[in-house]
């Protein structure tokens, strides 16, 4: 996408209605785990051409953060998730 | 004794002086209605969800999952407040919002074509049913809308953005000449 | 063949026809000192000086497409040195100054412009942020002014003075800042390097980064399999996947930045001109097209094309700060994928891999820093040793603690 | 009848005659002309000048892929330069000014430039101007400034308004000629959403100027029944004079209306262009296929055309461009132009054919010179004769104006918008769209389809397989009938040899075909390359007719196919769209909402001056009669305050409320500071940070009941701390138990300060608000006399006895006049921010002047608010890293001038005394500064490297962008009551 977004609950929207936070693929480490844990969740990113797993926020509609699932060379997207129903599903 | 307090409206320096008569297109500014946020206990949401939906008391607008607004034109915000709590019965948090919002009712044939101007859903009745709502935006302004009727539409707006979501629809509207005043 | 007016002269009385190659298409060897990946500004710059002033000229450029077909093709042609942090300010300055002499250095005109680079300030609080800005820069040696209302008035009369919805208070002007022919830098460079005895190998795509006891020694392309000394990656906008191939992962997500182009007008727009009510720049190429862009599109993206949604936006700001562009056309749009790094500063520095060094997180500010980055780059790989104005750009700085967050948005990088 | 109109003919309404004028010159056309066919009219071919070699240059064109004649319309804040004559409808009192000429379009100085060419070649300024330096931007830079560029951008406020509009379809049809028209026709019948856009003013697209009938009438009598019966139903919507202009991800288009731009006097009701952006379950590009033009020596003297244009011009507008008309062809479209004139009596002078054999049918007595080429034209502003080479032989064919003829490209611009490449065809010697899957088809002369009953026939074909695919019953339908057909071919022909003057390739910037020899020699061969060194279709017209021929002679030139040297990459806008379009009304004082507090009105009857602050309007300061500078206002305000009492809006910091069993866990995890035991009935000072470790915001936590919390942030970080806060509830720890909203919206809030606020406040609060019963930091409901309820927090951002009140936001305004009643024995005053940044400064809390995003709570002074035992909380682990602990940060301080006259300005930065200024002698920067009215002189608040050891040092004030350097003493930041005795009494 760079156009539209279906939000699980809200339907088909337009980018404006988000606002994007960044890689969703990452998990917050406990906070007795080790530096290096800590400095690659808050500072390295796989960044890959192709598939990625990015939160976007539908502020301007329900203001759930969505796991979007999308190309970032096609900018097809894949799926939309709920971000609560993602990390409750990922064991978070 | 609230009533030695003047309750002023967002819009009353917008809308000061004789009302005109309304036009074809037409936007009607809610003067006092109650509005208040429920929230869903985590859990509950369902059991709200039909309990709300059920009432006919007021109407219901769909905002989030486990959220939404519930509006009443007769009551008073606590009495509205009494309502919902009765039907939640501790399933939900009951949260004012009367104060917080300013509802927009915009009726009259081309009504679809003034909104399309600033909202991006798809406003066809297959896509947007009497009865539809949901947050989205309109120009800049994130706002609650719902389709009341086939040519009658609400939008629900914080209250600080009111005045400039008012000039949005009144720009929107120009093509058209829409008219607008206090509900009345 | 030396540029002169006179070559001009000669050759246009022998009908054209002696022109030389700029550079010359070279197939590659088995084995270089220094292996550049991305033929790019940087990766161009950095071949270019590894030749000239640190004698390693056994050089190659690698470049996937065409010489120039990333950033440096793409961008907004903006050259300043007006940064705030002591990380950052040396650094840009020192790509200035080189700039100042690059035509002289390369015998190519890369037709640098210095017509000032304004930042407007729209509150108090703004205003201070650029004063801080501008004493930051005069620590650093480099000319700063405060422009005030009235000032700005007199110099820049086509701004919004009147019905800005964030009021025109002035500005932060950096006179020798300016703008420069992009394509020319890389085409200026690549010769440069090319008289060197670079060679630069257009079409050949590494594909994969071969180690052998922990310790790189070639990479595998397109063309077959290149061994090298030492490796260069100057890849920006593709970073992540060259780091990749040796297991590097970095602070680093690409993302889209649209810019655009107006149809030619006569001159009338005569500085950089950046809004600081949003995030607007603007400035006219002296073919007349009015060249502006704004904020990255906001999701990471590999795709060089921008969405239509932040296009409308830029052009909002656009005709609020200058009302009389609305009647203007807007010719073109193009998009360039962006290292953004995590604290909005670049990346030069060694990499835990033997013999593999890194140039990247240029975010906007990639083409100013052309020549600093092919320089402290050069130096990098031939000395093994940061340059001095490149201190604070290393990859620990994470880790340490020592973010250059210029725009103090903190690790998300699409905020800066 | 004006010089070139034809008798008769033509769908131009004849009854209507325009008066416009032309570089002053008053002319007169008709209603259904476009600019470019009533100039044509009246012998005007001539109407621009080349932008590098200001040659003269005529209209070759019909439609938006004209290179040369490009006007300013218009004229003041009105002026539309670069303006198309081939697409402007004509109006009455339309103005139009040629463009890149001095002093006049017959006589250009600038023209001068052509005879030192041969040193102008492609690049050449890369090679010179180097010497001396100082004389590129004093002098070379400057000239080619002046040269270059086209019309002239007025830059004043434009009076007209756009605006945009969304638009949602099952189908949309780019182009509303014969494919298009049918494709509607099929969808619209099979009752699927419809949007139809043509950028043309009336839709037919080739229909208009077909002399093919159709059903056994006119094409263009189809054309309009066909729009008839669309505009009838109700699920099609129909857009002339809409140019599809950009093709983005999702099937979204982008497209520019122009509402009112042939509108004499627009109405004010009406935006003058309006974007839609449409989003469509699938499109149909029905664009059509441009004519190439041939590249041959001295192709672009004006009255050399496309020879569709000649067409076009006689059929649709029933103008002639010349009398005796010559063809240069490679292929049977030529011929058709010729036919056509003919027909229309103008006179044919011969047709040049390139091929050595073609069954073409030439009118009848009309020479036919094969296996020919042209190699030369002659005659200054108009063409009037061609040079012509046959077996090296040439001979001169007398003519006013030239058709050429160079096969067909179709138009496929929007298809290769998203990344996706042309692909050659041998076949059709062009390059025809990429499959680009589903969203996107393509049909008609656009897919390389010629024939009229081809497109017409294409056309239905697809739109019926889309009926289907979306699952609506295609209505079965006969085709149209058209005559008898032959499939039009071409032979391509890059580069006409043999050339004895320049020939062009791109027309508008004058590139010519040995510009792209010299590209090539100079290593520049790739595609872009040759674009970007030679700038060949890089102008205005983005090489619509150029491209592909300049594709073709690299092709040739390296001996290659087409399909190796591709294309360079095509990118929106198809066309040039307005600024203002895009902007549509998001601008001046709507570039952004505004919000306003429920206190506004309030503010403003008190006469406060307002300040932007994010999408607010605030209240800076309260003028009273006989103060000049904000400076009095101010300083009176704040000491009131700290003397009496005054009352403040700080309705505009974000509110949040929480509710549930884990809100207390929660807020303890979010701030840095423990939440967990924050007792029922109390507020607390919070400290919010960045996962990374340095301070995000602050505000205050409120605990109304055991699970229900208030938690307030600043102005500026209201929406971000919410997104934060659903980010963290809803991602990092969705297990917890909580809900909470915003009621920001709700609640109208008054800062109550002063030793006499709470004598004010006592005569309007029921409940008792003595020290002892509502202390420092106690929060609650209270009700007011006369009822209402309200919220009361004893919270103090000035360092005095403060209280902050909030009531429902109505009510605002009235309760803070009760409470200026109230006050008024106790000389209340109303304050604004300044005066409380003022009151913050002297008691040194820090700000987002202070917090920055690389400031620490260490730095900042606020170390303590930092929680080492709890486990974990957003920023913890990362705070600990080396450099956020270093002992030579900067850390927050006070300054005050040494000489008490001084004053310290904020942005200044701070120099050992002594030391010469650089960036590793920086000490550190003013973050805040203002004139104390208490202490009587400046003071501020400044970040110094290992400051809090610094206390007592003398500093320099480094401020060189105002050339100002002041001797400071370094101190605690709090200059005010550093005991809080005031603020707990």
């Amino acid at each position: 996408m760079a156009s539209l977004i279906t939000c699980p609950h809200c339907g088909v929207r337009p980018k404006e209605e988000f606002s994007i936070r960044g890689d969703a693929s990452l998990v917050r480490p406990a906070p007795t785990a080790s530096d290096e844990a800590w400095h690659d969740y808050v500072y390295v990113r796989a960044n890959p051409r192709g598939r990625t797993l990015e939160h976007w926020q539908h502020v301007a509609g329900c203001r759930r953060f969505l796991v979007v699932e999308r190309d970032t060379f096609t900018h097809e997207v894949h799926s939309v998730t709920d971000g609560a129903v993602f990390a409750r599903e990922n064991g978070r | 004794m609230i009533r030695d307090y003047y309750n002023r409206h967002a819009l009353d320096e917008k809308l000061r002086g004789a009302p005109r008569p309304a036009g074809v297109n037409h936007l009607a500014i809610g003067h006092r209605q109650a509005v208040a946020m429920v929230l869903a206990h985590a859990g509950e949401e369902d059991t709200v969800q039909q309990v709300l939906s059920s009432a006919t008391e007021f109407t219901v607008r769909f905002s989030a999952p486990g959220e939404w607004l519930v509006v009443s034109e007769s009551d008073t915000s606590e009495g509205l407040q009494r309502r919902i709590d009765a039907f939640c019965a501790g399933r939900a948090y009951v949260v004012d919002q009367s104060e917080a919002r300013v509802l927009f009712r915009l009726s009259g044939p081309s009504t679809h074509r003034i909104l399309a101007k600033g909202v991006g859903l798809d406003l066809h009745p297959a896509a947007f049913a009497t009865g539809a709502s949901a947050n989205a935006l309109c120009g800049h302004i994130a706002v609650n809308l719902a389709r009341t009727g086939d040519d009658t539409f609400e939008l629900i707006a914080p209250r600080s953005f009111a005045e400039s979501l008012f000039d949005d629809l009144m720009a929107m509207g120009r093509e058209y000449d829409l008219t607008a005043a206090f509900a009345g | 063949m030396r540029y002169s007016a006179f070559s001009i002269v000669k050759n246009a009385l022998s009908g054209n026809l002696n022109w030389k190659p700029q550079w010359r298409q070279a197939e590659p060897k088995s084995h270089y000192d220094v292996i550049i990946v991305g033929g790019g500004g940087h990766g161009l710059a950095t071949a270019y000086y590894l030749a000239k002033e640190f004698g390693i000229k056994n050089v190659a450029v690698l470049e996937k497409g065409y010489l120039g077909s990333g950033n440096v093709g793409r961008n907004t042609t903006i050259v300043r040195s007006n940064y705030m942090l002591p990380g950052n300010e040396p650094f840009y300055e020192f790509s200035m100054k080189l700039w100042e002499g690059l035509e002289r250095e390369l015998n190519y005109n890369v037709m640098l412009s210095q017509r000032g680079v304004i930042m407007l300030y729209h509150s108090d609080g703004q205003r201070d942020a650029y004063i801080r800005r501008g004493n930051a820069m005069w620590m650093e040696g480099v000319a700063a002014e405060l422009i005030e209302r009235d000032q700005l008035k007199k110099m820049i009369p086509f701004l919004n003075y009147d019905h800005a919805r964030y009021p025109i208070l002035g500005g932060l002007l950096q006179r020798r800042a300016g703008t420069a022919r992009h394509d020319a830098v890389a085409w200026g460079y690549a010769r440069g390097a090319d008289r060197h005895g670079v060679d630069i190998i257009e079409h050949c795509e590494v594909t994969a980064i071969r180690r052998e006891n922990g310790v790189v020694t070639g990479v595998e392309t397109t063309k077959g399999f290149i061994g090298c000394g030492k490796l260069a990656l100057a890849a920006a906008g593709n970073s992540s996947r060259v780091g990749e191939m040796a297991d590097l992962k970095l602070p680093i997500e690409s993302h889209v930045l649209q810019a655009f182009v107006t149809e030619g007008l006569k001159p009338c727009i005569d500085h950089v001109i950046v809004y600081g009510g949003g995030h607007f720049y603007i400035s006219q190429s002296d073919k007349g097209g009015l060249v502006f862009g704004a904020e990255i599109d906001g999701y990471s993206s590999y795709a060089q094309r921008g969405n239509l949604a932040t296009a409308e936006h830029v052009m909002e700001e656009g005709v609020t700060m200058i009302p009389g562009l609305s009647r203007v056309r807007v010719l073109r749009s193009w998009a360039g994928v962006m290292d953004m790094s995590m604290d909005g500063s670049p990346i030069i520095d060694r990499t835990p891999i033997d013999n593999l060094y890194l140039n990247c997180g240029w975010c906007y500010g990639g083409f100013k820093a052309t020549p600093a980055s092919g320089y402290c780059f050069a130096h990098l790989i031939a000395k093994n040793d940061t340059h001095p104005v490149a201190r604070a750009l290393r990859l620990d700085r994470f880790a340490r603690g020592y973010a250059v967050d210029e725009a103090g948005a903190g690790p998300q990088p699409n905020l800066h | 009848m004006t010089a070139y109109r034809l008798t008769a003919g033509g769908l131009v309404d004849r009854s209507r005659s325009l008066s416009f004028s032309f570089d002053g010159r008053p002319l007169r056309g008709f209603a259904g002309d476009t600019l470019a066919s009533a100039l044509i009219a009246n012998d005007q071919i001539l109407v621009g000048r080349s932008f590098k070699y200001h040659r003269p240059r005529g209209i070759v064109s019909a439609g938006s892929s004209e290179p040369n004649a490009l006007v300013t319309i218009g004229s003041g804040a009105r002026s539309d330069p670069n303006t198309k004559a081939t697409v402007a409808e004509l109006y009455a009192g339309l103005t139009a000014r040629s463009q890149n000429r001095w002093p006049s379009l017959g006589v250009d100085i600038g023209a001068v430039v052509d005879l030192f060419s041969p040193f102008l070649g492609a690049g050449f300024y890369y090679k010179t101007f180097m010497r001396p330096a100082q004389l590129w931007e004093r002098l070379y830079e400057p000239l080619i400034r002046r040269a270059a560029g086209l019309g002239r951008a007025v830059l004043e406020r434009d009076p007209e308004s756009y605006e945009k509009s969304w638009a949602h379809c099952d189908l949309l049809v780019v182009g509303g000629g014969p494919a298009g028209l049918m494709a509607a026709l099929t969808a619209g019948r099979a009752g699927l959403r419809v949007i139809l856009a043509d950028e043309d003013f009336r839709l037919g697209g080739s229909l208009l100027s077909e002399t093919q009938p159709i059903d056994g009438a006119p094409a263009h009598v189809f054309a309009d029944r066909a729009v008839a019966e669309l505009q009838a139903l109700p699920n099609v919507t129909l857009l002339p004079r809409t140019s599809v202009f950009g093709w983005y991800d999702d099937n979204v288009f982008g497209a520019v209306e122009r509402v009112q731009k042939h509108v004499a006097e627009p109405s004010a009701k009406l935006p003058t262009e309006r974007v839609w952006r449409i989003v469509a379950r699938r499109a149909l590009l029905a664009t059509g296929a441009e004519e190439r033009p041939l590249v041959f020596g001295g192709n672009d003297r004006p009255g050399v055309m496309m020879a569709g244009a000649l067409s076009t011009y006689a059929n649709r507008y029933g103008v002639a461009a010349g009398r005796s008309v010559a063809i240069f062809t490679n292929g049977s479209a030529g011929y058709c132009t010729a036919r056509d004139l003919s027909a229309k009596g103008i006179a044919i002078a011969a047709i040049v054919d390139s091929r050595a054999a073609a069954a073409d049918a030439a009118p009848e007595g009309v020479r036919v010179i094969r296996s020919a080429s042209v190699v030369d034209t002659r005659g200054r502003l108009r063409v009037s004769g061609l040079v012509v080479e046959r077996s090296g032989f040439e001979e001169l064919v007398a003519c006013d104006a030239v058709g050429m003829s160079g096969g067909w490209s179709p138009v496929i611009h929007l298809a290769c918008q998203r990344g996706a490449k042309p692909v050659w065809s041998e076949a059709l010697s062009t390059f025809v769209a990429p499959a680009v899957g589903g969203g996107l088809r393509v049909a008609g002369s656009a897919n390389g389809v010629y024939t009229l009953s081809g497109c017409l026939g294409d056309g239905a074909a697809k739109a019926s397989a889309i009926a289907s695919e979306l699952g609506f019953k295609p209505v079965q339908d006969v085709l149209p009938a058209t005559g008898e057909e032959t499939d039009p071919s071409f032979t391509a022909l890059w580069y006409a040899p043999g050339a004895k003057s320049k020939a062009f390739v791109d027309f508008q910037n004058d590139v010519h075909a040995k510009d792209l020899g010299l590209a090539l020699r100079e290593g520049f061969g790739h595609v872009e390359h040759a674009k970007r060194y030679t700038t060949s279709g890089m102008a205005t017209d983005q090489g619509k007719l150029s491209n592909t021929n300049a594709v073709g002679i690299l092709a040739g030139m390296r001996g290659v196919s087409p399909a190796d040297v591709g294309t360079t990459t095509f990118r929106p806008f198809y066309t040039p769209v307005s600024f203002g379009a895009l902007a549509g009304t998001a601008r001046d004082k709507h570039a952004a909402s505004v919000r306003k507090s429920p206190l506004h009105e309030w503010a403003r009857k008190n006469g406060a001056t307002f300040v932007e602050a994010g999408l607010w309007y605030r209240s800076a300061w309260f003028p009273r009669a006989g103060e000049k500078t904000w400076r009095e206002s101010v300083d009176r305000e704040v000491l009131n305050v700290r003397a009496n009492v005054g009352i403040c809006d700080v309705s505009t910091l974000g509110k949040i409320e929480l509710f549930g069993p884990d809100a207390a866990e929660f807020l303890n995890r979010l701030y840095s500071n423990a939440m967990l035991k924050l007792p029922v009935g109390k507020a607390r000072y919070g400290l919010m940070l960045r996962e990374d470790g340095f301070v995000y915001d602050d505000g205050t936590v409120s605990r109304l009941a055991e699970e229900h919390f208030l938690v307030t942030t600043t102005t500026a970080l209201a929406g971000g701390v919410m997104s934060h806060m659903e980010y963290c509830s809803q991602v990092l720890w969705p297990d917890l138990k909580i809900r909470f909203c915003s009621v920001s919206d709700q609640w109208a809030q008054i800062a109550i300060a002063g030793p006499k606020a709470r004598s004010v406040l006592q005569q309007i609060v029921e409940d008792d608000i003595s020290n002892a019963a509502f202390p420092f930091l106690a929060a609650g409901t209270v009700t007011l006399k006369g009822g209402l309820k309200g919220r009361l927090f004893r919270i103090s951002f000035s360092g005095e006895l403060a209280f902050e009140l909030a009531v429902p936001a109505g009510f605002g305004v009235a309760v803070a006049d009760q409470i200026m009643e109230a006050g008024h024995a106790f000389d209340i005053c109303a304050y604004g921010v300044e005066a409380l940044n003022v009151l913050r400064l002297e008691k040194g809390l820090p700000t987002h002047a202070e917090f920055d995003g690389r400031v620490t709570p260490d730095d900042a002074g606020l170390g303590r608010m930092v929680s080492a035992q709890k486990t974990d909380f957003i920023g913890k682990h990362l705070s600990a890293r080396y450099g956020l602990t270093a002992a030579d940060r900067s850390q927050l301080v006070g300054l005050k001038p040494v000489d008490k006259e001084k004053d310290i300005r904020a942005g200044a930065h701070l120099l050992r005394e002594g030391m010469k200024p650089s960036t590793l002698n920086d000490q550190g920067w003013v973050s805040s500064a203002c004139f104390s009215p208490v202490l009587g002189h400046h003071i501020a608040l400044a970040f110094l490297k290992s400051g809090r050891e610094r206390y007592g040092e003398r500093i320099v004030v480094w401020d060189k962008l105002r050339d100002q350097e002041v001797m400071a003493e370094v101190c605690d930041p709090v200059f005010v009551d550093p005991e809080n005795a005031r603020m707990k009494a």
